[in-house]
């Protein structure tokens, strides 16, 4: 199977702009914001229908928040958030309901994401009660839910500690799936899995996708996977996305200097590569969010041989080249 | 299912009808099996003593109805429960065990804790069927100058009391007024600290603030001021004493409820739950309530013991419960009196108290232990 | 072939517990030698950390007990009747471990330096300024920038990576022969992560010691390992050289894993899965504990097989279609 | 009434953040001191005016009963100024607060300023004995408990002192003075007993400075431990879950792999980590322990605030109740303020970002 | 001396003033009157009591039983006192004279008397004193004592520095407050304004006083501590045999047991009827029994239609066996009381007969015959409006009164009449009763006889609104009686009178009365010289030393 060939003529089904979400840090007498956390600092793409867009970064550059903030389960503190040219941030509650049904998300913590009082069958009526789906027939229509994501009817009554890790995600898939959306989001769906168990969701989302149409942001730091599952690939890093680009494109040429590193990084299940692969190791760590470098904010780790005095001053527009690959780097080769 | 089975099943059920509780006994279920037999053959033990007696007390007085009432429905209740239980257990369950399932089945592993459950259970039965069981009237006076302070006889099992009543029948009574204070207290602080610690805990911001620096107010306010004026201010009566033990556990309560609220909120069920565009209500009331329900429930447990002391407390302070009516605090804070030439008078209410309450905290422990899958494994 | 450091042979460590005997090690058996990276891969609960943890002996007993039969020989000792007295002697000193979680394996209330300079006082009998000049020395073998400034901080100042390195140079403090690292880079970011197994591959060319290096990602094993362990639901099924398992793995479980990887060449394909789950430990199934999730089995498999060694290599492994 | 029930560590105010500490600490006392003062003030106030509202004269309690004319109690009404409308005293109470001065005692017949100087220390002196023993013997109970759990030792513990616990502490006090000091000394002639009541001795003035000290403490053992015993309970079972938290953590298997003798990674990886949750505690058993001083204080004639502000609320002395309340409420917010700090002290990831 | 707490001495800048001049002169008269040679004197003597010296010794505004029994016999000196006849003598006053007509009484004062401080007492302290107690802004508590004398100057006569002179109207037992009122020191509390001298520092911090002790120092809710004054005349005994006597509040009446068991307290005053028992089996305790002033009885609110008719009031009384309460509850340490008028009056006749017997019948028929019958067959008796007779009876928290409001219910519901008992705590109680809204059925209480009775205040019609006239019965024989008794200056024509007063009580029944209670005193034998009668137990401290034999 391969991935059919994206339309994107038409108009996108998500478009973010300059999205924004700082929180802020409390301190003083009055609870006055002694500083903020800029975990989302001015994120642009766009999304079209049927297109699965791969959001990679490392630990805490902001890709939880940009989904969260995209469902409005975050206020965004700047930018926009169209949902099928629909203004998500200027929603009021029966609109944010509405969107709620098209729109849903998919968390990484087997554990923690469903509710552990609740058997399998009372979570997934539930979504169908508050949305009024399928009243005459809620039943048969969350046995179809779970037949869908390859559980069984007999998993009804059971409890989410009864069931293992991956089945788990799938419960969180069938529970996002009962109200009939057009769009996932799926943060890191399969990071906490094991690999011969992340292999099954991730076919399970794949075939989806297939059935249903459905449209994916899907989140995750292991690239490798990303780049199994995405049309396109958008690297974040430090609330920023520094290169958006066909998922072919840049894995096979990444231009920011940030890209290649993390590329370069990824251990590769190939022993017998191992010696000539060049590998390029970053110094330091990810700054803190809440005091981000001037500037290019990868300049104090960037090992490119041009940087210059102007990447500690200014942050580099994005540019984009004729095939839509979108580098935030002056010194991008192309 | 096997024959053999099959077998066995028949004969658990033909078991069970005669002595309920003693198949799951024999199978090892130490908890339901001890809880149903105790309870059965106590029932059973007042109804023989007198079957003209408790068929009286059905139409008799208020309290004495309940009384008898409660020895029947008790009995059909554990016979026909017991039935069930076994017939289920026989019966491949499809269904998935509940986290309350689950924390069931830890919780009748631990021995101390079952033993302190079948007390409080027993406690609780002795209480309704009082009127049925007690060898004389609570407030009923024999003669005072002969027959006070009489020590332990075969009339008076515990002695008599400085008014010449009989102490054991005072401390079975006692036992339903020092019981019902302990559970309504809690009740009612339980109830309002849950909701306010989830009201304050869920949405957080000016109104978790404002909740929380009244409960801060409550805590470091000395209770006792406002407890004498209340006391003061009104008529006592036992509902006053309830009400006034009812408002003082719950900023404690509140507290802890927040903190789970706190941590629950940020969990991503809940998120799901948001996405899913479920009310604010709906959140709170079916999930977020629903999981910090197990610490309140250990710390309700503990609480009624601690409610039973205080009010022992009060009794002291002469705040307690209106006499001639007994309870255990108040038997044990006149008696003091007499601690010297007649210990019984204080001692056994005492020991009936450190008893109940020794119970309460070894079910509260249990529980917590039960209730919190981190503990479980 | 350099000697045999460590020799793990038919451990059997197993949980006695309300809810019935976990078996999470049952019949593990494999060698470490002088020098060499030896990786243990395996699904998450396959006993990888148990296995590590039976070695030094710090499971908590009961409910763990190392049943009678297993053995672990360290340098020609065997450790399973060692008095506690001299299992300490050997932690930290001979034998050292880094887990997983950075996070929390650093106590959060003691500075970073005095939880090096413990190790070194107590086995190399070193006084507090020499153990603290030391502890800069080792900050600064570790990578870590300003390492007498930070020698003063606590663990919650430094960064997971950071954090890494101390755990690093609290377990080199003394030198070790042999060093344990269960899933040290799992908690961290891929360039972290880069930085952390570089710094170990350096450390281990400089001093010398062998590293039994615990982790489920076959990448890093591919990348850094000398020789493997292939471990499934408590059982050893496969052991060779990287190259070898990752050219010809023998074990369907091993053949599973690697298919089930995301590979650039099988891009918007389907991927490779194992279907069903790993079985809980404390029952296993009798016979192969694989069976049920083989998409080879055959009549054979209902009966337990031995491991077997694989014609005159080293490789062994615990199938019946392996051919000898 | 000296019982409850485990309360989660402090969830306000202090929150896990990486950074700035130590300069942040003085700035943070004083704004948790600022915020306090309404707090303070606004429990004072309340009790103001709940007792003002109990029904009752105090005036009519200064006459003998049987006797006295409605003149006489007006004209005593006047004296003490309690003929006023309630705002304006209240105004008066607040005036008279702010200058220190607390008013005039008619139960104690002396300035509240004085009868407080007199008892306050007494009731500090006690309940913080009886803190110390309390928190003491809890932690080592709880510590002993958690690392030899589920033994012989874990449920005798447990059982001992769950029982003292489940006392009534009047009970209790009156059982240990009937046990301690009448039975030991008349009866069972032990060569140590100690006194049923006060706080020296008639000749504590002819002791020297060692034997007053003896003599104080000599005094002090019976209503501390009537006080701690059951509070140690508490604090034993909450140090016990604490414990056994801790020694699961991985830095306790980090430092057990680095070959530390077990009584090293105990006491000193375990313990400290165990003790900050149980610091916090400190605030929610002040509170407690001053509810009991009100029963221990008048079971051992002990001089001090509880037992006086239980009396005065019977006398309907105001000002008296107020100041008194007023006393407890600061004491029990600086205990909460203190354990904060210790806490901080003990854990060095805490840094001060509350909003009080 | 030496031997005690710490002194604590206010700051108060009075306190400041006085002490050291109390401490100086003590230093002086310890040098001018040496101890006399005899092994009886030293040592320190601890009294303990479950009260506090509420009042302090600020005779001018203190009322209660333990002040006054320490201005009397502890700290102040009153004018004259009673030998153990009862028979008035004289103390600070050397000797007295009434005028013919009885409208004057004229005392001369010792001259040998000094104030702790230095200054001699002398008539200017009485006129100071009398003028301060009856200053109605000084709001002196027993203001009836005054009802029969001149208030203020007009009262007063300061003849020379040692002779005073105090009118009054004729009146029985008219010596009876100088008796009661400690004499207080000009020097000192002369320029207090008589509203403040409540709220004086002199009360409870720093009294100075002139009597056989000495103030040493209070402490709030534990101990008063005085010492030995040396220089107290030597007529009247001269200077006590202890060094130190000691004032102990306990609360706890069982620590206070515990505490004369171990030998922490040399005298425990009022143990319960029960621990009477432990005091007389332990061997080196004695017990002492005195008749008792105080009588406990049930009140009515005759104000009630339900309460008001008389027969009522007295089937109430008839329903209970008040011997069984005294033998039962007291353990026998009482009697019966069938009216105010205490066992240790002239007036007392124990033959009187009380028509509230114990006689469940008779109260049956007498509220038959008041028409409360039980109509409906529930066991309580309802009048002809179908209201049943239920009483709600209200106590103070005490183990005792408790007990009588327990017995009530339990008797009284044999004659058909439902007693609710309700606890009330005491400050509320009072008010309840005592105000006017009177918010009460029945009321448990007990009041403290005088030597000289009057019961103007509790009976007298003219007296309903006044707070303690709370049972608010009429009656015009009682109010003649009153009057003629409060006036009636002859013993015998007073005899007949109280007689006639007490069946008139009888008839009445404002109250159904209880019992007086025994004082009972357990007293350690190493304490000698101990003598006690119902002058109060402080009556001899002065005399009261340490057998020498004792260890
Ligand atoms: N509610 C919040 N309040 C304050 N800061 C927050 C909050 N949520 C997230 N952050 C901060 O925002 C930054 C971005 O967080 P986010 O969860 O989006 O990262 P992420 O890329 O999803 O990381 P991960 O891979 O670990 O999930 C982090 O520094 C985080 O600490
Ligand atoms: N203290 C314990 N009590 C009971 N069972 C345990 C305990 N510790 C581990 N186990 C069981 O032992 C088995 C092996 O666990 P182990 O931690 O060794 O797995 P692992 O291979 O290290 O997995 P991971 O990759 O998740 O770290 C698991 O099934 C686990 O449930
Ligand atoms: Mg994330
Ligand atoms: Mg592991």
């Amino acid at each position: 199977m391969s991935r059919p060939p994206i339309d994107r003529t038409g108009n996108p089904l998500l478009s973010v702009e300059k999205l924004k979400v700082h929180f802020p840090i409390r301190s003083g007498a009055f609870g006055r914001a002694s500083g903020h956390v800029y975990a989302v600092d001015g994120v642009t793409f766009d999304l079209w229908p049927g297109e699965t867009l791969g959001l990679v970064g490392e630990s805490g550059c902001g890709k939880s928040t940009t989904g969260r903030a995209i469902l409005r389960l975050l206020e965004p503190t700047a930018g926009s958030v169209a949902f099928d040219g629909q203004d998500v941030r200027a929603l009021d509650r029966a609109g944010l309901r509405a969107l709620r049904r098209r729109a849903q998300i998919v968390f990484q913590d087997p554990f923690g994401s469903l509710n552990p009082r609740m058997s399998v069958g009372a979570m997934l009526e539930e979504a169908l009660t508050v949305h009024r789906l399928h009243e005459s027939n809620r039943r048969g229509r969350v046995i179809e839910l779970l037949e869908r994501v390859g559980l069984r009817e007999e998993h009804l009554d059971r409890y989410p500690h009864e069931f293992s890790g991956g089945q788990r995600q799938r419960l969180g898939i069938a529970r996002a799936l009962s109200v009939e959306p057009d769009f996932l989001i799926l943060d890191e769906p399969v990071s906490a899995l094991d690999v011969s168990v992340q292999a099954q969701v991730v076919n399970l989302l794949d075939d989806l996708q297939g059935d249903l149409g459905l449209t994916y942001l899907f989140i995750a730091h292991d690239l490798s996977l990303v780049e199994h599952v995405s049309d396109r690939v958008a690297v974040m890093y430090l609330g920023r996305i520094v290169e958006l680009a066909d998922a072919e494109d840049l894995y096979r040429g990444p231009r920011h200097p940030y890209t290649k590193a993390l590329l370069s990084a990824v251990p590769r299940p190939d022993p017998i590569g191992r010696e000539q692969r060049e590998r390029i190791v970053l110094s330091g760590d990810v700054p803190s969010p809440s005091d981000p470098p001037s500037g290019c904010l990868f300049h104090p780790r960037c090992p490119h041989p041009k940087k210059d005095e102007r990447c500690t001053s200014v942050y580099p527009i994005t540019e984009g080249s004729s095939d839509g690959h979108l580098v935030a780097c002056p010194h991008a080769d192309s | 299912m096997s024959d053999e089975r099959r077998d066995g099943a028949a004969w658990a059920r033909v078991v069970s009808a005669v002595l309920p509780g003693l198949p799951q006994l024999l199978r090892g279920r130490v908890g339901s099996g001890g809880i149903l037999l105790t309870s059965w053959l106590l029932l059973g033990a007042v109804f023989v003593r007198g079957p003209g007696h408790v068929l009286a007390a059905l139409t008799g007085s208020w309290d004495e109805r309940v009384a008898g009432w409660t020895v029947l429905a008790g009995l059909i209740a554990v016979w026909t429960w017991s039935g069930v239980d076994v017939k289920r257990s026989h019966e491949a369950s499809t269904r998935g065990m509940s986290q309350w399932q689950l924390a069931t089945r830890a919780f009748s592993k631990n021995r101390m804790a079952v033993v302190g459950l079948i007390l409080i259970v027993l406690l609780y039965l002795v209480a309704l069927v009082t009127p049925l069981i007690a060898p004389h009237h609570p407030n009923e006076q024999y003669d005072l100058a002969s027959m006070r302070l009489i020590g332990l006889s075969a009339t008076h099992p515990l002695g008599t009391d400085q008014l010449a009543r009989d102490v054991l029948s005072r401390i079975l009574y006692g036992a339903r007024i020092s019981l019902s204070i302990g559970f309504v207290a809690v009740g009612i602080s339980v109830t309002i600290g849950t909701f306010v610690g989830a009201i304050a805990g869920f949405f957080g911001g000016v109104v978790d603030s404002v909740i929380m620096r009244f409960v801060d107010m409550v805590i470091s306010f000395p209770r006792l001021v406002l407890l004498i004026a209340i006391v003061a201010a009104f008529d006592r009566s036992f509902f006053l004493i309830i009400i006034v033990l009812g408002l003082t556990l719950w900023p404690s309560t509140a507290r802890l409820v927040r903190a789970e609220v706190l941590s629950l909120r940020e969990r991503e069920f809940i998120q799901a739950a948001r996405a899913l565009g479920f009310s604010k209500r709906r959140i709170l009331v079916g999930h977020l309530i629903p999981n910090a329900v197990p610490p309140v429930i250990v710390a309700a447990t503990l609480g009624i013991g601690n409610t039973i002391v205080l009010e022992a407390g009060l009794s002291f302070l002469s705040l307690g419960v209106q006499a001639p009516t007994a309870s255990w605090g108040s038997m044990i804070a006149d008696g003091r009196a007499h601690m010297f030439n007649a210990w019984w008078l204080s001692t056994f209410p005492g020991l009936a108290i450190v008893f109940t309450v020794l119970a309460f905290n070894l079910v509260g422990d249990g529980l917590r232990d039960a209730l919190d899958p981190r503990l479980r494994s | 072939m350099s000697k045999t450091l460590l020799s793990v042979s038919d451990l059997r460590t197993w949980f006695h517990t309300d809810q019935g005997v976990g078996r999470a090690v049952d019949g593990v058996s494999f060698e470490v030698r002088a020098g060499e990276t030896l990786g243990i891969v395996g699904e998450s609960g396959c006993g990888k950390t148990v296995t590590s943890l039976s070695i030094l002996r710090l499971l908590p007993e009961p409910p763990a007990r190392i049943e009678p039969g297993s053995s672990i020989v360290f340098d020609g000792e065997e450790l399973l009747g060692a008095t506690q007295e001299r299992m300490r002697a050997l932690r930290g000193n001979e034998i050292s471990m880094i887990f997983q979680e950075p996070m929390s394996s650093l106590n959060p209330v003691y500075t970073v330096g005095s939880q090096i300079t413990e190790a070194l006082r107590l086995h190399r009998k070193m006084d507090r300024v020499e153990a603290r000049t030391e502890a800069i020395r080792l900050l600064g073998e570790v990578g870590i920038p300003d390492a007498d400034r930070r020698v003063d901080e606590y663990p919650h100042q430094l960064s997971g990576g950071m954090r890494q390195r101390v755990m690093i140079a609290i377990a080199l403090s003394c030198e070790p022969r042999l060093l344990i690292a269960d899933e040290p880079t799992t908690a961290l970011d891929v360039t972290i992560q880069a930085q952390i197994l570089e710094l170990l591959a350096d450390l281990r060319a400089r001093h010398g010691m062998a590293v039994l290096l615990i982790t489920h990602d076959l990448g890093v094993v591919a990348e850094v390992c000398d020789r493997v362990v292939v471990m499934y639901a408590g059982q050893v099924v496969e052991t060779g050289t990287v190259d070898e398992i990752f050219a010809r793995p023998v074990h369907p479980y091993t053949r599973g894993l690697l298919a089930s990887l995301p590979a650039v060449e099988r891009r918007g394909q389907r991927l490779e899965s194992i279907p069903g789950t790993v079985p809980n430990s404390t029952d296993w199934p009798e016979g192969c504990r694989f069976a049920e999730r083989c998409s080879e089995v055959e009549d054979a498999c209902a009966v337990q097989q031995p491991l077997v060694q694989l014609g005159n290599t080293s490789r062994v492994a615990r199938c019946w279609r392996a051919d000898p | 009434m000296t019982s409850g029930t485990a309360v989660a560590p402090n969830d306000e105010a202090t929150s896990v953040t990486e950074g700035r500490r130590g300069g942040d600490l003085s700035r943070y006392v004083l704004r948790r001191l600022v915020g306090a003062i309404p707090l303070v003030i606004g429990i004072s106030s309340i009790v103001f005016f709940v007792v003002h509202l109990a029904p009752g004269d105090p005036a009519r309690l200064l006459l003998p009963p049987g006797g006295g004319d409605q003149d006489v109690i007006d004209q005593i009404r006047r004296n003490l100024g309690l003929d006023q409308p309630l705002h304006i005293q209240y105004v008066k109470w607040l005036g008279s607060f702010f200058t220190g001065n607390f008013g005039y005692s008619f139960s104690q017949g002396a300035p509240v300023r004085a009868v407080l100087a007199n008892t306050f220390p007494n009731t500090l002196l006690l309940s913080g004995f009886a803190l110390a023993v309390a928190f003491g013997v809890g932690i080592v109970v709880g510590t002993i408990q958690a690392v030899r759990q589920y033994s012989a030792a874990d449920s005798i513990l447990s059982v001992v002192l769950l029982f003292f616990y489940s006392m009534p502490g009047f009970w209790l006090a009156l059982m240990l003075v009937l046990m301690l000091s009448y039975q030991a000394r008349n009866i069972w002639e032990w060569p140590i007993w100690f006194p049923a009541s006060a706080m020296v001795s008639s000749d504590f003035g002819d002791l020297s400075s060692v034997g007053r000290l003896a003599d104080r403490l000599w005094h002090l053992v019976l209503p501390a431990t009537a006080l701690s015993l059951s509070l140690a309970a508490g604090i034993a079972r909450y140090m016990r879950g604490s414990m056994l938290e801790v020694i699961r953590q991985d830095y306790v298997r980090t430092a057990r792999s680095k070959g530390l003798p077990e009584r090293l990674v105990i006491f000193k990886h375990a313990l400290r980590n165990a003790l900050s949750p149980i610091i916090t505690m400190v605030g929610v058993y002040i509170p407690m322990v001053f509810s009991g001083t009100v029963i221990i204080e008048s079971v051992f004639a002990w001089p001090g605030m509880g037992r006086m502000i239980f009396d005065a609320i019977g006398a309907r002395d105001y000002p008296l109740v107020v100041a008194g309340t007023f006393f407890f409420a600061l004491t029990v917010v600086l205990a909460n303020l203190l354990a904060d700090v210790l806490y901080a002290i003990a854990d060095p990831r805490i840094r001060y970002e509350s909003d009080v | 001396g030496g031997s005690e707490a710490p002194r604590n001495v206010s700051s108060d800048p009075f306190c400041q003033r006085v002490i050291p001049a109390v401490d100086a002169w003590l230093a002086d008269a310890r040098i001018a009157h040496p101890t006399p040679d005899d092994d009886r004197y030293g040592g320190t003597v601890v009294v303990g009591t479950n009260g506090e010296i509420a009042d302090g010794m600020n005779a001018a505004v203190a009322a209660d039983y333990n002040a006054t029994q320490h201005h009397q016999f502890v700290n102040l000196m009153t004018l004259i006192d009673f030998d153990d006849e009862y028979e008035p003598r004289g103390y600070l006053a050397e000797s007295w004279e009434f005028a013919e007509d009885m409208t004057s009484v004229t005392f001369r004062i010792r001259q040998d008397v000094f104030w702790h401080d230095g200054e001699q007492t002398d008539a200017h302290d009485v006129a100071f004193t009398y003028l301060a107690v009856t200053n109605p802004e000084t709001a002196f508590p027993n203001a009836a004592f005054w009802s029969h004398y001149v208030p203020g100057e007009a009262g007063v006569e300061v003849l020379d520095d040692f002779t005073v002179r105090i009118r009054m109207r004729p009146h029985s037992m008219p010596l009876d407050p100088f008796r009661t009122v400690g004499i207080l020191p000009e020097h000192l509390l002369g320029d207090v304004p008589p509203s403040e001298l409540k709220q004086h520092p002199f009360g409870s911090q720093c009294p100075v006083g002139n009597g056989p002790f000495v103030f040493y120092t209070h402490t709030a809710q534990d101990r008063w501590v005085f010492e030995a004054n040396p220089a107290f005349p030597e007529e009247l005994g001269g200077r006590p045999f202890v060094n130190r006597y000691v004032y102990r509040a306990i609360p706890e009446q069982t620590t206070l047991l515990a505490e004369l068991l171990t030998g922490g307290i040399d005298v425990y005053v009022q143990p319960t009827p029960e621990q009477a028992q432990n005091v007389l089996d332990a061997e080196q305790l004695d017990l002492r029994r005195f008749v008792g002033r105080s009588y406990m009885y049930v009140g009515w609110n005759a104000r009630l239609p339900k309460l008001s008719d008389p027969r009522v009031r007295t089937a109430l009384g008839m329903g209970v066996d008040r011997q069984s309460l005294v033998d039962g509850t007291l353990g026998g340490y009482g009697r019966i009381a069938n009216s105010g008028v205490p066992p240790f009056h002239f007036a007392f006749d124990a033959d009187l007969e009380s028509p509230v017997s114990y006689d469940p019948a008779g109260a049956r028929a007498l509220l038959e015959e008041a028409g409360w019958v039980d109509r409906d067959g529930d066991g309580v008796r309802e009048n002809a409006a179908g209201e049943p007779l239920e009483i709600v009876l209200k106590y103070n928290p005490h183990h005792l009164r408790q007990a009588i409001a327990e017995v009530m219910q339990a008797q009284l519901s044999e004659v058909g009449v439902a007693i609710t008992p309700q606890s009330v705590e005491f400050t509320t109680l009072i008010d309840q009763i005592a105000s006017t809204r009177r918010d009460f059925e029945g009321v448990v209480m007990g009041w403290n006889a005088e030597f000289r009775l009057d019961d103007t205040d509790l009976f007298r019609s003219d007296r309903i609104d006044q707070p303690y006239a709370f049972s608010g019965t009429q009656n015009p024989t009682l109010d003649r009686l009153i009057d003629a008794l409060s006036t009636a200056v002859d013993e015998d024509v007073s005899r007949a009178l109280w007689v006639e007063y007490q069946r008139a009580i009888m008839e009445e029944q404002p109250y159904t009365y209880f019992y007086f209670r025994d004082r009972l005193v357990g007293v350690n034998r190493r304490l000698q010289g101990v003598e006690m009668d119902v002058r109060g137990e402080w009556t001899t401290v002065k005399d009261w030393y340490i057998d020498p034999a004792s260890p």
